[in-house]
């Protein structure tokens, strides 16, 4: 049988050496990163072609959340396929669980938004032990089948609308009236924005936490090596629960910002086709990296958003039939750039980082 | 210490591991030969618990460990090291070697402590790798190691897990003559310890003569000799079995 | 700058009316958003007479494509407004209208949503209108298939989910409290074989068979009906689609009682003319776009920029649309308008339909609902 | 009485669409180890194939010998395609199964998006001869053509699968490859060749499947392959990956326990009905479903 | 005379082992050529690297010609349709397949079979055609997968260990098979049975820790019981003859 192989191995950074001249600077780049990200809303500089207002506008910051929650949901997956190389094609099932429970708790049960996001969490993330306890007595290609259908059951109850709870395939559109204020309206766009980097800042935070803890340590072995964590004395099924319990729940807290962010449930986010893309988004990006998965959810979403835009743009119209009307396909395109990524950039986009390092150092002259 | 009581292993209707009954004493070194295919790696997994017997029973200090799980086996004090060397390639070494001692000392059900802050789990860690020669290249990514320096690592993993019983899989497969020497010694340095029983296959004749008190030589997953060196390469059988007809 | 700025709706009285279209032009809904734009685009013509202005004011639109998804929906209605739009229409699928809803209501622009036909649309707030047909108008217009309803014995059959529910609801709101016992038969959207559900119902014998489906499977569906005699022993009720798949009802088409939103020449309209002769066969979502041009050229014209007079100006307000006489009720906003019984004839790939009854506004209002915010 | 008659004979159609895909699946994966996901676009092609041809093709159409050769065209269609993808995506990354796999899913994205792109998202009419809409009438019940055809063809599918691979040089290639690919090899046989073959059975499987299944829903549309898909590997799983046969009783299980349970239970039971099946599967002999069983 | 196969300096590497180290030998073109040397020396692995096996974990570094065609990365069914066939140590004979099917997939394409031939070295074969290969002893596997190769004609054979785990009488069988297919074929071969190599061999080639240790002539080598010892590993004990 195949045995799923770890994805490429990539160094986790959390337990590598490092070196280098930047070396004292690295630890402060991400909170460098973080404060610019933080005050982007002050700005107003206009990206013409790459966003569609100046950077402050609703518009702008909506994407720009949009974005950063899949960046978090491709980190937390990572957590599961680069970091402890197990192929989940379920994840979807916890993040679907995070917002359709917070939307239910708040529109169906009217309760406040803390409480149902408290509620959503905890339960997504028993959701999830409870089937990974299950789940993980299996190994390989029959873990991924086992999870795949997990998430169709999840997939088939929100479609059924049991109860009316869930809206079947309209949906459910969040009830804002019992929400905090500055969660509502355009104009608070940007409140959301920041939420949605506090998501992904927590997500990134707690992967790291997690990767440099001693359970990190062990996930990093089970990936490179399962049978000898075993012989090593640790119970690889417990670690892989953790693992699998702890991505689901942050999957989880990302459907909860998502649901406000979007103002609603619907059942596209229960799909195989969104565990594919957090899949997709990961080897994009480079699994087992801190910033690869990170980059690859914000590119891909930012992508699947822009190329609608893209696709009925003139650029697209003007070109002949057989290149428009592919090209005007989101999916076509992405999927086409992901099978491009497979082949030539193997390692995802942070592993293009030191090549072109590379590269460019062997353009310099030497002295 | 270590007894197999009739370990049988079989797949449909063939015995890859046939009946074998084995005894190690603390403190032995015993040495395990045969043909490729004998079922030497396969009797090491069954005792380590990597595969499920199908009859016979393995029984560590009188208690019988054969229903046990790998993890649970390793706690109560059997390591082992593996044909392919099987570290984590993508740690670095001492990496590699704070994972065993960290398991071995428990607390890896840790999220959040830093693991690197952990001073005791890296001294001893650095004892493991100082031990085996390898400190000098702690930074290196063990998946980048030379092949003999693997091996020692492997050997590293093992001594930081504190193990009664060791199983050693070809320690010398694939190291090349020149480092066999050095390997050698690092192995005969182990059972020097406090009681500490080996059991090691090889293919390396002159490895095992030095080391071992006593050899087992299996042949078609059975065993056909148990005996002091001496005694069993006399053995007309093994003489058959391991070099063909004899002269 | 000030990361809440939005963009203001320029008041200056020569500024163009800023008009967003969220509609599907890719996806699982792009020809309903097709004809939607097409009808919209005429209507537009209509409405202001060829100028495309109101008053001085041209009409910019800006078309954005939601594929469906409510969440592209949203970040769209979100763009729009914070450009200072402040009409928003569309919405070709109910999911994104139920969604984009509230976000006009928490910004306080007009929002007329387009063919979603979900009945929660209707008065789901103040600032929410709609320019197509809803469910419940759907099932009134069955009931006028049976005459005497008491003592009747009515099957639903749709699919799970919420258009399933809307429309089991409604049919026993409306045929139900009328003296029929109203039963259903329900079955997954995805369901790809549909001969054990054809089995539940001809074993109920309803005297009215009342189905609500939608969806690729639809053909399936109809032909296993069909075929397990459901259609030749009882009447059988559905909506008419898309002329595009009339062709798939295939011989069950003659079978079939259909109640109509609307199809070429189902009126003669001065609308329904100016529309034909834009698109030249009008299909059933070109009336939502024409309906909807002419929601937005009136709120123009009476609110300036101003939402809430927009919001009067709409309420009550009765005109000629494609349909015919369309009325936007105040109470909850829901669009009155004439529906239609329709028989399907032809063969091969050529169906006509032909209007059998017209029912005006009044005799499909759904009642009225309260306002929800 | 008429009624478990029906049940089990359409549900017996039904497990013939899901055989037809599961087969391919299955021996690709018991060959090459390759997790196809982009199975469902051979189906999509396949039904848009004939379709096509049906419509535009001389000497093509949907009736007697025309819808015969429409159906041959699509099919044709499909096993091309299949064959291009092997070679072009798959056989570079030969023996990186993980890669394979992704490769496989990008396509899925993009193949649908494809079909969506050049023919619309809209269902449309698939041509087919009269009588494959009406019935007949076995034991009193009104069994439908279509599904009648189905199982009919996936019963020829399947015996002409197990034939080729019995009687066929090249089925005793790929019988001996999924036992041991090496030492197939090692006899002077180009192995890859096998891998190509094997794609191509499976798309023409799978393109039959888009054809039939057509012809049985009445209409045609991109997103068909993909839902069917999924299905199609929970029996893959439950049957064996590698083993033909073993999709067959699968699909038989599946098909059947859906149609009842859907019947006597409650809609939508029976999906959830088998997706907990294949989770029994797999937790009680993780083992047996993984190991490769011999192809006939 | 020209050698048939030169081996220089052939390095492999499998997931890190270095199991090969530097082995150069050669083969003559006619009559046996023994591999000799301890178990899990990296006899197998020579020969797999021969015929393009190596794991795709493994690297192969050095030189491979047969005449005065380099061997390396030329993928194995070419080398096979090339003349060169390969026996593989533990048989590989398709267990679900019938002896027949066995036979039949190594027919090729543009040449005749030669049934008779093999049937007559192994009448076996032709009446357990129908049975399946599985369920066959040891030894009929042994002349399987012996036979299946001499179905096509070829310029060299490979054969690992035909004898192990068989019976002495079946081992004789096997012996003579072999001495019958060398007449007009040059063999290399790994056989740890010394008298079926006294029988056989002429020349000899033994490995040790990665290395060619010596080569020769085997009987000569045979004689030397000293160096057979230090060679082969029988260290210290008694031979006993
Ligand atoms: N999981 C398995 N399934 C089937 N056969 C197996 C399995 N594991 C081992 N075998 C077979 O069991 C036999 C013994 O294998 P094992 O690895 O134990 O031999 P060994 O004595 O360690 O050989 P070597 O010296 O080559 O390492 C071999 O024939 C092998 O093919
Ligand atoms: N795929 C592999 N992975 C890891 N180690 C391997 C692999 N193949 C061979 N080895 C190791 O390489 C060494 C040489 O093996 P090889 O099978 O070539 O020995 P041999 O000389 O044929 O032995 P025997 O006489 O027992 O058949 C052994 O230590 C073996 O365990
Ligand atoms: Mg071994
Ligand atoms: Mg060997």
């Amino acid at each position: 049988m195949t045995v799923i192989d770890a994805p490429r191995a990539q160094v986790p950074d959390e337990l590598s050496p490092q070196r280098g001249r930047w070396h004292r600077l690295r630890p402060f780049l991400p909170l460098v990163a973080l404060v610019v990200l933080a005050i982007l809303p002050y700005s107003t500089i206009p990206l013409p072609g790459i966003f569609e207002g100046p950077v402050n506008s609703p518009g702008t910051l909506q994407l720009l959340a949009i974005c950063l929650i899949f960046g978090g949901l491709a980190a937390g997956y990572d957590l599961l396929f680069g970091r402890t190389g197990m192929l989940s094609f379920g994840h979807a099932l916890y993040f679907a669980a995070g917002v359709y429970g917070t939307d239910i708790l708040v529109t169906r049960a009217g309760l406040p938004l803390w409480q149902a996001a408290l509620l959503t969490i905890t339960g997504g993330t028993i959701l999830a032990a409870l089937l990974g306890a299950v789940a993980l007595r299996t190994v390989g290609i029959a873990f991924a089948m086992v999870t795949l259908a997990f998430a169709q059951v999840g997939a088939i109850l929100v479609a059924r609308d049991f109860g009316g709870l869930t809206g079947g395939e309209e949906g459910l559109p969040l009830d804002v009236s019992g929400l905090p204020a500055g969660l509502v309206g355009v104009t608070n766009t940007v409140n959301l924005y920041w939420l949605a980097l506090a998501y992904l800042t927590l997500v990134v935070f707690v992967v790291h936490r997690v990767s440099g803890s001693p359970t990190g340590r062990v996930l990093a072995g089970l990936r490179d090596d399962e049978r000898r964590i075993g012989v090593l004395g640790l119970d690889p099924y417990r670690y892989k629960l953790v693992a699998f319990t702890l991505a689901g729940g942050l999957a989880s807290a990302g459907g909860v910002v998502y649901v406000l962010i979007v103002g609603g449930a619907s059942p596209h986010i229960t799909s195989s086709e969104l565990t594919l893309s957090l899949l997709v988004m990961v080897v994009l990006g480079g699994p087992g990296t801190r910033w690869g998965p990170v980059l690859g959810g914000v590119l891909y979403m930012y992508l699947d958003h822009r190329l609608t835009a893209f696709g009925t743009s003139d650029a697209v119209d003007n070109l002949p039939a057989v290149l428009s009307r592919p090209l005007s396909q989101p999916l076509f395109v992405l999927g086409t750039v992901f099978i491009l990524a497979v082949y030539f950039f193997p390692g995802g986009l942070t592993s293009l980082a030191p090549r072109l390092s590379h590269l460019t150092r062997s353009l310099r002259p030497r002295r | 210490m270590l007894a197999t009581r009739g370990l049988t292993w079989r797949i449909g209707e063939v015995a890859i591991v046939d009946s074998v009954y084995l005894d190690l004493a603390p403190g032995e070194f015993l040495g395990v030969i045969g043909p490729n295919g004998a079922g030497k790696t396969s009797l090491f997994n069954l005792i380590t618990g990597l595969r499920r017997a199908t009859e016979g029973r393995v029984v560590l200090d009188g208690q019988d460990i054969g229903a046990l799980p790998p993890h649970r086996r390793a706690r109560l004090g059997l390591g082992r090291t593996f044909q392919a060397s099987s570290v984590f390639g993508s740690l670095s070494v001492r990496e590699n070697v704070r994972l065993a001692v960290q398991a071995h000392r428990g607390g890896s059900m840790a999220l959040w402590r830093r693991a690197a802050a952990d001073r005791e789990v890296a001294a001893a860690a650095d004892a493991a790798l100082d031990r085996v020669g390898l400190a000098h290249r702690g930074t290196a990514l063990a998946g980048t190691l030379a092949h003999g320096e693997k091996r020692k690592l492997e050997i590293a993993l093992l001594l930081a897990g504190e193990p009664r019983v060791m199983l050693l899989d070809e320690p010398m497969a694939g190291v090349s003559a020149e480092d066999v020497p050095e390997l050698v010694a690092v192995i005969k340095s182990l059972t020097g310890d406090s009681g500490r029983a080996v059991l090691m296959v090889e293919h390396h004749m002159d490895v095992i003569l030095e080391l071992a008190d006593r050899i087992a030589v299996m042949h078609h997953g059975a065993l056909l000799a148990c005996d002091t060196p001496e005694t069993v390469m006399a053995n007309p059988t093994v003489q058959e079995a391991y070099l063909g007809e004899s002269l | 700058g000030s990361p809440q700025d939005t963009a203001t709706g320029g008041g200056d009285s020569a500024a163009p009316v800023k008009v967003g279209l969220v509609y599907s032009q890719s996806g699982a809904l792009a020809s309903y958003g097709k004809q939607y734009i097409e009808g919209f685009k005429a209507g537009l013509d209509f409405a202001t007479n060829g100028t495309g202005k109101v008053g001085d004011r041209k009409i910019e639109l800006t078309e954005v494509d939601d594929a469906g998804d409510p969440a592209k929906a949203v970040s769209a209605a979100k763009d729009l407004i914070g450009k200072g739009t402040k009409i928003i229409a569309g919405s070709t699928a109910s999911g994104v209208a139920l969604q984009v809803a509230p976000i006009a209501a928490q910004n306080k622009v007009l929002f007329i949503s387009g063919p979603a036909a979900t009945d929660a649309v209707t008065g789901a707030n103040k600032y929410t209108f709609r320019s197509g047909r809803q469910s419940y108008q759907d099932v009134v217009t069955a009931k006028s298939f049976i005459g005497d309803p008491s003592g009747k014995k009515v099957v639903v059959f749709a699919q799970d989910g919420a258009f399933g529910d809307a429309n089991e609801a409604a049919v026993k709101a409306v045929i139900g409290t009328a003296g029929a016992t109203v039963s259903s038969v329900r079955a997954p959207a995805s369901a790809t074989e549909f001969t054990p559900f054809a089995s539940q119902i001809k074993a109920a014998k309803p005297d009215l068979l009342f189905v609500a489906w939608a969806g690729t499977t639809a053909p399936a569906m109809w032909q296993t009906l069909d075929q397990q005699g459901v259609l030749s022993s009882t009447t059988v009720v559905t909506g008419l689609d898309i002329r595009a798949s009339w062709p798939t009802f295939g011989a069950a088409g003659a079978k079939i009682s259909f109640l109509s939103h609307y199809f070429d020449g189902a009126s003669d309209t001065e609308a329904s003319k100016a529309l034909k002769a834009k698109v030249n066969t009008i299909d059933l979502f070109h009336p939502d776009g024409f309906a909807a041009a002419q929601m937005v050229v009136r709120a123009a014209q009476e609110g300036g920029d101003d939402v809430d007079k927009m919001v009067t100006a709409l309420e009550d307000w009765s005109f000629d649309g494609v349909k015919g006489k369309m009325t936007i009720r105040a109470a909850d906003h829901a669009l009155l308008q004439p529906m239609f019984q329709a028989k399907l004839t032809g063969s091969g790939t050529t169906f006509t339909a032909t209007a059998q009854k017209s029912l005006t506004g009044d005799e499909t209002a759904p009642p009225a609902v309260a306002m929800k915010g | 009485m008429g009624t478990v008659i029906l049940l089990a004979l359409t549900g017996l159609g039904l497990a013939a669409l899901y055989f037809l895909v599961a087969s391919g699946l299955s021996l690709v994966f018991g060959l090459a180890d390759v997790l196809n996901f982009a199975h469902g676009l051979f189906l999509g092609v396949g039904a848009y194939g004939t379709w096509w041809a049906a419509g535009n093709l001389p000497g093509a159409g949907p009736d007697g010998f025309g819808f015969v050769f429409a159906v041959a065209f699509g099919v044709a269609a499909g096993t091309l395609v299949a064959i291009l993808v092997e070679l072009v995506l798959i056989r570079p990354l030969y023996s990186r199964t993980i890669e394979q796999v992704l490769v496989t899913v990008g396509l899925s994205l993009a193949g649908v998006a494809l079909l969506q792109a050049t023919w619309g998202a809209d269902a449309r009419p698939f041509p087919r001869p009269d009588w494959t809409r009406q019935v007949t009438g076995i034991l009193g019940a009104q069994v439908p053509n279509g599904g009648l055809l189905l199982i009919i063809a996936a019963v020829l599918v399947l015996g002409a699968i197990l034939a080729f691979l019995r009687w066929t040089r090249y089925g005793l290639v790929i019988r001996a490859g999924v036992e041991n690919r090496e030492m197939v090899t090692a006899l002077g046989i180009d192995v890859r060749k096998a891998f190509t073959l094997v794609f191509a059975i499976g798309g023409a499987a799978a393109a039959l499947a888009g054809a039939l299944g057509g012809v049985y829903f009445g209409t045609v549309s991109p997103g068909q392959g993909g839902s069917l898909l999924i299905f199609a590997f929970i029996v893959v799983v439950i049957g064996g990956m590698g083993s033909v046969v073993g999709s067959a009783y699968a699909a038989v299980v599946v098909g059947l326990v859906q149609q009842f349970v859907n019947y006597y239970g409650t809609s939508g039971l029976g999906d959830i009905c088998v997706v907990g099946l294949l989770a029994v599967v797999l937790l009680l002999r993780p083992q047996g479903i993984a190991g490769k069983v011999a192809t006939a | 005379m020209e050698p048939i196969l030169s081996v220089e300096d052939l390095s492999v590497r499998i997931s890190g082992l270095h199991i090969l180290q530097g082995v150069s030998f050669t083969v003559a073109p006619t009559g046996v050529t023994v591999l000799l040397g301890r178990n899990g020396v990296g006899k197998t692995t020579t020969l797999r690297a021969i015929v393009g096996l190596t794991p795709p974990a493994g690297e192969v570094r050095g030189t491979i010609r047969m005449g005065a065609q380099s061997l390396l990365a030329r993928p194995t069914h070419r080398l096979v349709r090339g003349g060169l066939g390969y026996v593989p140590e533990d048989r590989c004979v398709f267990a679900g397949l019938t002896v027949a099917e066995n036979l039949r997939l190594a027919e090729r394409r543009g040449a005749t079979p030669a049934y008779d031939k093999v049937f007559a070295l192994f009448p076996e074969l032709d009446r357990r055609g129908r049975q399946r290969a599985g369920s066959l002893s040891g030894g009929q596997q042994q002349m399987l997968a012996i036979g299946r190769v001499l179905l096509n004609d070829n310029r060299l054979l490979l054969v690992d260990e035909p004898t192990k785990g068989l019976a002495p009488k079946v081992v004789t069988e096997v012996a003579e098979v072999l001495e019958r297919v060398a007449e007009s074929v040059p063999v290399l071969l790994v056989e740890q049975n010394l008298a079926v190599v006294r029988r056989l061999a002429r020349d000899a080639v033994v490995l040790a820790a990665g290395k060619v240790a010596w080569t020769g002539d085997a009987h000569e080598l045979l004689l030397e019981t000293a160096l057979t010892k230090s060679l082969l590993g029988v260290g210290s004990a008694e031979v006993k003859h």
